[in-house]
């Protein structure tokens, strides 16, 4: 058995039909006018753009929008983070973790596309905290 | 741009893939088919074992060493560098300057030639579809002087546009910086006869041949160009290495760029005397295992024959080209097999490239995905990103079938 | 600098040397006597498999790769950074970046933090006692800039000129450039005393460490300096290899230096926008095999403890000073034992070093000969050349004792 | 055998007494007061460092004086030198190769230390010519 073999003895296919209908009909995909939350960023390594918008009233998530393009897992999941946090507060959203998200998503990644599962979240957390937070895999 | 291709006998990519050890593994039963080879180049067992050989029995620093195993070092190190002089043709093996990588060496033209040569009424000129190695450092430059930045852009086929290379001649730049071949779109630019146009002019041309040298005859006396850069991990060679190959008296008139052991004839604590060509820009301890392998790519490769390369790999990509251009919702880049490099690039119906290169890699077939460091590029065609196939002299056509077969794969995935 | 070794078991160099295929070699049935670390670190054999091993089962670009092997290289290129990290008790892997060599990381700060924050009326300071490599990105930056150059002297027996050092501190100058171990004196500097001295009059400290992180635990929040440069070919590592490890705001405040590949978010034909800490300034493809096996370096030294490592260094310096000093008419440069690095300079009457490298060589020991890039420090003791000894942890005292032999058949030789 | 005693087979023992003799008594070692050649330059591989000065007469060397400091191999090469060339004419001086020095120097070298036996040729041949002459072994 090669070292990659030995490496990647986790890799699953993961394009479930459920991924593919986030990619293809995403929910809360949009813009919000004069939001009170918003920011934007992309993956470097592989260009996937996210922006974020959130409408906030009294301390909960009242709307929330995201928009860019890239991969089906980064735009997936995006989607996805929008559901998980609409009608919540804010407080309770900061504390969203990286494995919070990845159990959403409900598929095993390899590193790289790691990257691109938390890239909505990363966006998400900037906006909220109005300053680019790091990367969480940062040892 | 024609070509005459003078070594008839064909290239036999079977008998070459046995010379790569990462070739001969197999993930679930199926062979590696690499197609990333625009990306990094695979070595062949004869690089890795030179590396290995020097450092088993003669590693040692260079240049200033009295006791054997230093000399030796010496010895194969710049044997190395008249290795690469004549693979490329160059006059000299003090023009064949060794770097970091090609970025190194195009970073090192905007530093030490560009500072000393360029001010703000100049303009630069560089081409749409530059590899982002090719464009960052021209910005910076023109950041440093206040020189304006004036763009070539391309055809929807691939080509450099015409008209803007007849505008860029009027304003007599001071510097054009052009790849020779395109790492996304494959285009093979006319190098011999824009260096010609632009030298009538008055323009200083720098030439990214990060993608020429490794796949077909480069003579840089007959392009003529000021400066060419290129990368020796993509030519078989090892990581961390890269060649300016600049006009003998242009590097001479240069100041240096880095300063540093080697690089001097003399330190005094207020001042400095610069060392000879080519050292005088090579400042530290070089990359040795590096140059050594290099050196060893370069006799694989012209053993191969430059000509057989290129003939492999045209007929290869005429042939993906081809057979590409049969799956549904494929659209293809760049222009068409004759003018096109080794590099072949396509979108596949709303499957984002980062998709299916993680598709075709779960059978084993290895491609690019993504803006390939030409965000420009990739705005002019107004994509996001690419899926790019790059051949070598490893590849045959059964690496394309296995490629377009993984790519019908995909589309079943992506329930097309 | 007082040391505190908490780690008594004593290092068994016999057993290290079997881990260095290169020290397996005999030649006329003498074993190779290698006292030329300095220069460059001899590689035990995980080194050279890691190297291997990449080569020929996961050779492929990282960071932008989807397939696999890429993820795989990735993978192991940024782990090696995080041990890189470690090692040298940086905050922060993104402090760790990757250059050419100490040479370039030198450079780099004098080209982008210094064109940034260096200016005409400053004053620049280093010493006497530097590597070419800290001083001439210096006299190149005061140059750019009209900086004023200043120097701190050292003494007969090779310590920083105190008087000097307070004399700098009045200048209240921007920069310090400071070797934490001398190459040609194996001074050890109190860095962490000189790094608090001068941050109290402002001053950013760069210390070259080429020759202190393979020899001796170096903790960098400790030292508190602002940049620490140091060389994977000297520590067991690749050539072609260097680390820049920085002040994470002053990395981030810092425009980039080479522009390219990795180092970018996003390009425009006119403008960019610059990637994260690390990669802004990792332009290009890195020297993706020597990071790799760098790491493979570092979890041997951290596995051999850098406190037994220091002790072992500490010892067989302190014998071969001691043996050295017998040899008629030897001279002895640099501090006393305690105070002294892994280096010892010597002249041995009116031979001349070139000359006694050569003889020693015969007797199949490695030593290295000339101003060592250090031309200043020559000039300052009114010599032309040293002859030099350096140690590592493969050396013992019959290493010492060989090279004490063959000195005095140089000596009968040139009919002392 | 190993890599090394394979490459090197034709190392020597080259200290000569003779040439222990010209470094330690060199001729003609001095410099000329305005001499109408001369020339200094320095190996910078490994700092030797060679003047040569010159006096010429009807195109013949009339005097020929070097100093400079370095290794035995280069200091006794360059007295040699100035022995071979006093009394020649330049024209003839100028054809001296670097065959003829080393044969002169009689003993087997390696690359390195031939820079060293050359340097004071190089050096000489820049005087006269009155810029530096490249390397001979430039391929
Ligand atoms: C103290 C010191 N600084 C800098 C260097 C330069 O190292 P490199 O040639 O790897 O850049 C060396 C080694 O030659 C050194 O000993
Ligand atoms: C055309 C072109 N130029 C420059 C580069 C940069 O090469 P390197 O990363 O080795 O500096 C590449 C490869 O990525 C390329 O394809």
């Amino acid at each position: 058995m090669g070292i990659i073999a030995r490496e990647y003895r986790h890799m699953d296919d993961f394009y479930r039909e459920y991924i593919l209908d986030y990619y293809r009909n995403p929910r809360n995909r949009g813009v919000i006018e004069a939001p009170d939350y918003t920011y934007e960023d992309s993956n470097p390594l592989c260009g996937d753009e996210i922006r974020m918008d959130l409408r906030v009233r009294d301390g909960v998530v009242e709307e929330v929008k995201f928009s860019g393009r890239g991969c089906a897992i980064s735009q997936a999941s995006a989607s996805m983070l929008t559901e998980m946090v609409e009608g919540r507060p804010l407080e309770e959203v900061k504390q969203i973790s990286k494995e919070d998200m990845l159990e959403t998503l409900g598929i095993t990644l390899t590193p790289v596309r790691v990257k691109c599962a938390l890239l909505g979240l990363k966006v998400l957390k900037s906006s909220i905290y109005g300053l680019p937070v790091p990367d969480e895999d940062e040892p | 741009m024609t070509e005459t291709i003078t070594d008839t006998r064909a290239l036999d990519a079977q008998a070459v893939r046995r010379d790569f050890p990462i070739l001969q593994q197999e993930t679930n039963g199926k062979r590696l088919v690499y197609l990333d080879s625009g990306a990094t180049s695979q070595k062949p067992s004869a690089v890795i074992e030179a590396l290995d050989e020097y450092y088993r029995t003669y590693n040692a620093n260079v240049h200033r060493g009295v006791y054997r195993i230093s000399e030796l070092a010496s010895e194969r190190y710049e044997k190395s560098r008249v290795k690469v002089q004549r693979f490329v043709n160059a006059r000299s093996s003090r023009e064949i300057i060794f770097t970091a990588n090609v970025t190194a060496s195009l970073n090192m033209v905007a530093y030490t030639w560009g500072r000393a040569n360029v001010s703000r009424d100049d303009v630069i000129v560089f081409t749409e579809m530059e590899h982002h190695s090719n464009i960052v450092p021209w910005q910076i430059l023109s950041g440093m002087t206040g020189a304006r930045l004036e763009f070539i852009h391309v055809t929807d086929d691939g080509y450099l546009n015409e008209e803007d290379v007849e505008r860029a001649l009027e304003l007599r730049p001071k510097l054009l910086a052009v790849t020779a071949v395109s790492n996304v779109l494959g285009t093979i630019n006319p190098i011999k006869e824009l260096v010609a146009r632009f030298h009538e002019v008055g323009t200083t041309v720098v030439v990214d041949a990060a993608q020429a040298v490794p796949h077909m005859p480069v003579d840089v006396r007959e392009w003529d160009a000021d400066f060419v850069g290129f990368t020796a991990h993509k030519m078989l060679g090892p990581t961390g290495l890269g060649v300016l190959c600049g006009r003998r008296e242009l590097l001479e008139a240069m100041p240096p760029f880095m300063g540093g052991g080697d690089m001097i004839r003399e330190v005094h604590l207020d001042r400095t005397r610069y060392n000879e060509l080519p050292w005088k820009f090579e400042a530290g301890t070089p990359n040795i295992a590096g140059v050594i392998g290099l050196g060893v790519a370069v006799d694989y490769l012209s053993e191969l024959g430059m000509d057989r390369v290129r003939a492999h790999e045209r007929e290869l990509v005429a042939y993906a080209m081809e057979q590409l251009a049969e799956v549904p919702d494929l659209r293809l880049f760049g222009p068409p097999p004759k003018d096109h490099g080794a590099a072949v690039s396509f979108t596949l119906a709303d499957i984002h490239p980062h998709d299916l290169a993680h598709i075709l890699d779960q059978e084993n077939v290895c491609v690019r995905a993504g803006h390939h460091c030409a965000q420009p590029l990739m705005e002019r065609y107004d994509i996001a990103a690419t899926t790019r196939a790059s051949f070598y002299i490893y590849n045959d056509r059964d690496d394309v079938d296995a490629l377009v077969e993984a790519l019908h794969k995909a589309r079943k995935i992506f329930m097309l």
